[in-house]
């Protein structure tokens, strides 16, 4: 799941878009849907599903997965918001929440909406170097870089050690999980080892600062104007309470 | 033995490669895939004791055609087993000797047999003195030693090798061939890949030829390396004992297998002339 | 009838649950918008001053010793690849205290809140799992009150010279029991219950999220025991 | 260029792993280093830019004697480029074009110099196709290739290359061989250590046998593997090449470095004998 959602960043068809514009267009969106109307939430809903699925190619299948992955969280919580306890432990159905969790749903959906665009069109370093130009610490940023690198290493470990076991049959008892995350604590360890004489090698040590270099990217005048009327539209409709 | 008809896989959201693969490996011979990187040969390997399950396509095993039911898995899995490229990302047990036990451990073994299994493996590998050691302790080639033996403890019917001489010397090398020939005269039939090809023609009795996702030439290794031309254009080299040979005789059609049978040939060709 | 109805509608749940496919353990993240305005913004400020601590912290490990920084990292994406993995055997166990205790013993426990809220954001951005608005809130359930009562309990283990593997176990076990209080703590006080309050509501999430947690705190627990004894033997 | 004198190293807590090396790496030369696998040449190569500092002996660079202040340091390691066997141990950054801009930035260089510097380095080893490519993304012969490149852009005096074809498949061998030779020609020493003797025989100028912690043997390849006996004893094979030419001369003292070379002294042969 971790590398096919990154590598539709790389591939989709909105990646060429400056990240700015995106990281804006995602979080104008996310401030409308947590303060907008369900009229404007489901706008929201709606209009970044073809922004996904429509522009950014992204297959509708992967985009049913991951929105199912949400509903999970959302439908556990559902129970919770519409069943009254009272001081007797006498529980009812309470049905003037059913408001309130209506508006819920269409609010978790739609910001979600706007982290799922954002993350399949945006490569995550791409995303970063905008947090970089926001002043964000040099020590989160390094930290940031340095772990999504080696997120990729431990995935391919960690894989390539369960289909190992998968091959001997193991793979089904708890303690085989132990193994593999002594396994994979272990290669932190040797990892750490070589990398550091590596930098070592190449002349980085002392700060050992990352500088993310420029990427190149173009704006795309035709999904500017979209947004930018989409945009306005949708203040609009909630400045008036659609 | 393992025979697969048209086989088709692609990975989730990812290029198709294995693109209508058929093969026939046949029982008790030795048998070699060579092929450039990226052409597909790991994923071939995956789907000999079922880890990936073809899009479509048939894999019979033993003539039986495979189901992906669970009893059908463990069963396919004892008997075929594989040895991968890097022995850092297979080993899982801290222990060596845990190590070994991993895979007796599932087959549903009395504790006795397994004793027994394991006894003899330490003996065939020589492990004995390692016994004890943590695996991380252990030096690479050691560790390729290891994978090997812990999936030979299992006493599999086919063994699979990706890459088994990357990174090894060559002393480790011979040592290493030298077991997988005894395992072989054990009676278990042995596949392997690798891009040594010196070493294909001197070993194996079939060698497969795979190209994007398809094996594109099979047969006896003196057969496939005589013709050099195919060869080139899917980037395999010839080995350098052929392109010796076919130097010195340009009109010759077979090749010797290694350098023994070169001799061998020249003094026939010596005595022919005189 | 109405009692009936929900009984039914919650049994329900329960089976869905149970043999769901997906990890649980993610539905522990509060998703993305589901909290109010008020309440991601008051969360995201009772929690930056435990994040402005693990900073300082860090910062002033990092200056003595640069190369950390990769070590950190390392341990950062081990805690996150752990997390995300659908592993059967890791299956229903975030891992997440595993990764997150050991980093606690090895860091201190405020280099850890760091690492927890950097692995969160990674499950925002990578993975779309929890959020940006209720990232405040996520992690002060799982990067702060998780490690701080892991490395509590190990400290508290080691004084009173219990048994390294119950310290351990506990350690592990309690930490992901009180990331479990304190999510259903803050749904509770977002949504409290109209008739019972927020009392009532607390009971109800924290009702429906044990099914999960409870088991899942124990194989936690189990799991980090396991590891332990391997890093400590070998 | 470099040279070590007696030098012996430990480590912390270890066994003795260098026992006295002395070398001298000539300034332009093809130099390759070979030895069984544990018998110290990764150790040595960690010496030859400061990352460890020996217990005894002295380390010459440019016929300075090096001292391991921070400056020399960095000086020192700005000259020596390495690229290690495991390319997964060496690149840190999640882009390609941040690998290739991280040791840059870290030798203090201004902006402008440094893109220069990165523009040759992507036409030269032709990266622009993968510029905006996450490094997880590339294969492992890719990977290989931009650890090269990313030593190769700070434009080291001295290039060390630890294992540079293994796991490699053919075609990838030859274009990084290709590469290797260009780096050369434009004025980099090159030493590389390699199982491939095959390879040391037809490229190197000089070849370092090296054997439990020392270097045992020098000088040219053709004079190295023509001596069998001692290599054996270092459980070193002798390249295909010089067997097979033993076998067909084993009168002949010289060893032809390649297949044409062999055909040339043939037909002199031919011509001589007739």
């Amino acid at each position: 799941m971790i590398r096919q959602l990154d590598t539709i960043a790389y591939n989709n068809r909105l990646r060429a878009i400056r990240p700015e514009q995106k990281v804006l267009f995602a979080f104008l969106l996310l401030i409308m849907a947590m303060a907008g109307s369900w009229k404007v939430q489901a706008m929201i809903t709606v209009w970044l599903a073809i922004w996904i699925i429509g522009y950014a190619r992204v297959s509708w299948k992967v985009y049913a997965k991951a929105l199912g992955a949400v509903a999970l969280f959302l439908l556990m919580s559902v129970p919770a918001l519409l069943v009254s306890i009272d001081r007797s432990f006498h529980v009812s159905l309470d049905h003037s929440q059913l408001v309130t969790v209506m508006s819920l749903l269409s609010r978790s959906i739609a910001a979600w909406s706007c982290l799922f665009f954002l993350l399949v069109t945006t490569p995550f370093p791409e995303m970063l170097s905008v947090l970089k130009r926001m002043k964000v610490p040099s020590i989160l940023m390094e930290l940031f870089f340095f772990t999504y690198r080696f997120v990729f290493v431990f995935e391919k470990a960690a894989e390539e050690l369960y289909v190992a076991m998968k091959a001997r049959n193991g793979g089904t008892h708890w303690r085989h999980g132990g193994m593999l995350v002594f396994q994979l604590f272990q290669k932190i360890w040797h990892s750490y080892e070589a990398l550091r004489l590596a930098l070592w090698a190449r002349g980085v040590s002392g700060e050992m600062a990352y500088v993310p270099t420029e990427t190149y990217h173009k704006t795309n005048k035709r999904y500017l104007w979209e947004a930018v009327i989409g945009l306005s539209l949708l203040l609009w409709l909630s400045m008036i309470g659609g | 033995m393992l025979t697969m008809e048209e086989v088709y896989y692609a990975y989730p959201d990812g290029p198709c490669v294995l693109k209508g693969v058929s093969l026939h490996i046949p029982d008790g011979k030795k048998c070699a895939l060579i092929g450039h990187n990226g052409c597909g040969k790991t994923t071939l390997f995956l789907h000999t004791n079922g880890l990936l399950r073809p899009n479509s396509g048939r894999i019979y095993w033993n003539g039986e055609k495979m189901d992906y039911r669970r009893q059908t898995l463990q069963k396919w899995r004892r008997e075929v087993g594989i040895v991968f490229q890097n022995p850092e990302h297979q080993l899982v047990a801290p222990l060596v000797r845990d190590e070994l036990a991993f895979g007796l451990h599932h087959a549903g073994m009395a504790k006795s047999e397994m004793e027994e299994l394991m006894e003899k493996a330490l003996d065939e590998f020589g492990l004995r003195p390692w016994l004890d050691k943590p695996v991380h302790h252990l030096s690479l080639g050691q560790k390729k030693w290891l994978t090997l033996a812990a999936v030979m403890v299992m006493n599999p019917k086919l063994l699979v090798l990706d890459e088994p001489t990357a990174y090894l010397d060559r002393r480790q090398i011979r040592r290493f061939v030298e077991k997988i020939n005894d395992i072989y005269h054990n009676g278990t039939t042995v596949l392997l890949a690798t891009h040594d090809v010196d070493f294909v023609l001197e070993w194996a009795d079939i060698v497969f030829v795979m190209h994007d996702g398809q094996i594109v030439m099979q047969g006896a290794p003196q057969d496939i390396f005589a013709r050099q031309h195919p060869l080139q254009e899917w980037h395999l080299d010839v080995p350098l004992l052929a392109s010796v040979w076919k130097t010195l005789f340009p009109h010759e059609t077979r090749i010797p297998r290694n350098v023994e049978e070169m001799k061998q040939w020249m003094n026939e060709q010596a005595l022919g002339t005189v | 009838m109405k009692k009936w109805k929900a009984a039914l509608f919650l049994c329900g749940f329960v089976v869905y649950f149970t043999f769901s496919e997906s990890s649980p353990a993610l539905a522990m993240h509060i998703t993305e918008g589901f909290l109010p305005v008020k309440w991601v913004i008051f969360w995201w400020l009772v929690f930056l001053p435990f994040l402005f601590i693990g900073m300082r912290s860090l910062i002033r490990i990092t200056r003595e010793h640069p190369e950390l920084k990769l070590l950190i990292a390392l341990s950062g994406a081990f805690t996150f690849v752990l997390s995300a993995l659908k592993i059967p055997s890791v299956t229903g166990s975030s891992s997440h205290p595993t990764g997150v205790g050991l980093g606690a013993v090895l860091f201190g426990p405020w280099t850890m809140v760091v690492m927890g809220s950097v692995v969160l954001l990674f499950q925002a951005l990578l993975l779309a799992h929890g959020g940006l608005t209720t990232l405040g809130a996520n992690a002060m359930a799982m990067a702060v009150a998780g490690p701080l009562v892991a490395y509590g309990m190990y400290r508290f283990g080691k004084k009173w010279n219990i048994s390294r593997r119950w310290t351990v176990f506990f350690a592990a076990f309690f930490s992901d029991l009180a990331t479990y209080v304190v999510t259903s703590l803050q749904l509770a006080l977002a949504f409290p219950d109209a008739t019972g309050g927020i009392a009532a509501s607390f009971l109800k999430f924290a009702g429906i999220f044990a099914i999960t947690q409870i088991p899942l705190a124990v194989t936690e627990g189990l799991l980090t025991v396991v590891v332990w004894n391997f890093l400590s033997t070998y």
